[in-house]
């Protein structure tokens, strides 16, 4: 269905935005393979982005909500 | 085209259109916001939790960024009204 | 009208630009409320870069009809 | 419209329309990387050859971008995977 | 669709739709070069007035980019043309 | 036809990236005409931005193919 579509478009986008932010910061000289600790930088930056997203969903939410701020202005 | 749906259909129609298209710009600021305020708040190796301060950073950001483009549009119209009095 | 929605889109976009450089540039550690010197900031920023899009534009419309250079290779 | 074809010639239409689109999104694909690269291993100033390793840090970045994406789709499953087991 | 319109409306339609697709990409390209001049030429805090040199930065940058657009096509017809003349 | 329009679009695409990459990395400081040296790095950036999406392009058309990884993935 439409809601479906939009629902994997979104996590996709987060996805994608996530592996591009994550790569700057954990794999900065890309060598013949993923090392260990490059792994385990990748597997925190995922969390974290998720939380981040979920921290800025929330308080954006809540403020649009509040202040009833036209989504153009914000 | 438009004649084929009686008005309260496409009164329907339109308002359908209209709430998705708000909830699609809604889900674009957010994936925006995160993005740009990773960028400004995260500044330390990711490790398993957020480095002291991270979090309230990202919150005041998404907050700060709202305060600035309210504050924008303040300041252009105020520079309107003070054009229309001055003529 | 068509040419009225083109100019609202314009400066739409223009004050989305505007917002997030200015916010770059002038809001640095988000704390609890913007500051005075961040408001300040701002205003100067604001007028700043409508200066600068005003030269930007001038600049590049009196080439591109100078030299009648194709949109597609500008 | 779509009454105005046969069904082969519908199918025959869906399969161009879908292999252009897998085709364009691999061409965005190729441009995005080559910026992102671009930008990460190329570093000293341009000169009439590649500094020292900088072509294999292209190639490397491509493959490991690659093995970041895969890494991180396993890393969602997994967790979902954990999540579903503890219910 | 199109056999609704005679000659004359349709040619006219079709200038409209091209005068506008210019416009749409004059406008696209003076946003872009003033974020991209912007970065490269306001380096102090925004203050009243620019600072020095700051206002022939943005004129000049946006020149030497159209300058260096005109010269990378340049390179492209030689090295072609070259590329002709030794088969 | 539709085919030459693609590689068109492709190759406007490909000149509108290497021209931002080149000017940013050559014309640091935007003055009254090219010099000489920002002209030589800009021939040289040309040629190396080319062979580094060589590079790209026959690196992850092999990973994609190698691997079958669905482009949405990837």
């Amino acid at each position: 269905t439409y809601r479906q579509e939009m629902a994997l478009t979104n996590a996709q986008e987060l996805m994608n935005k996530c592996n591009e932010k994550c790569f700057a910061k954990c794999v900065t000289k890309p060598g013949g393979s993923l090392s260990g600790s490059e792994q385990s930088c990748l597997s925190n930056c995922l969390q974290r982005y998720m939380e981040a997203f979920n921290i800025v969903s929330k308080t954006y939410i809540a403020r649009v909500q509040k202040e009833r701020i036209s989504p153009e202005l914000a | 085209m438009a004649d084929q749906f009686d008005e309260a259909t496409r009164k329907e129609l339109a308002n359908f259109v209209q709430a998705e298209q708000a909830q699609a710009h809604l889900t674009a600021q957010i994936h925006s916001l995160t993005s740009m305020c990773w960028d400004k708040c995260i500044t330390s190796n990711p490790s398993s939790r957020f480095a002291r301060g991270e979090e309230s950073c990202l919150a005041n950001c998404v907050e700060r960024f709202l305060d600035t483009s309210l504050y924008m549009v303040k300041q252009i119209q105020e520079q309107r009204d003070r054009a229309q009095l001055s003529r």
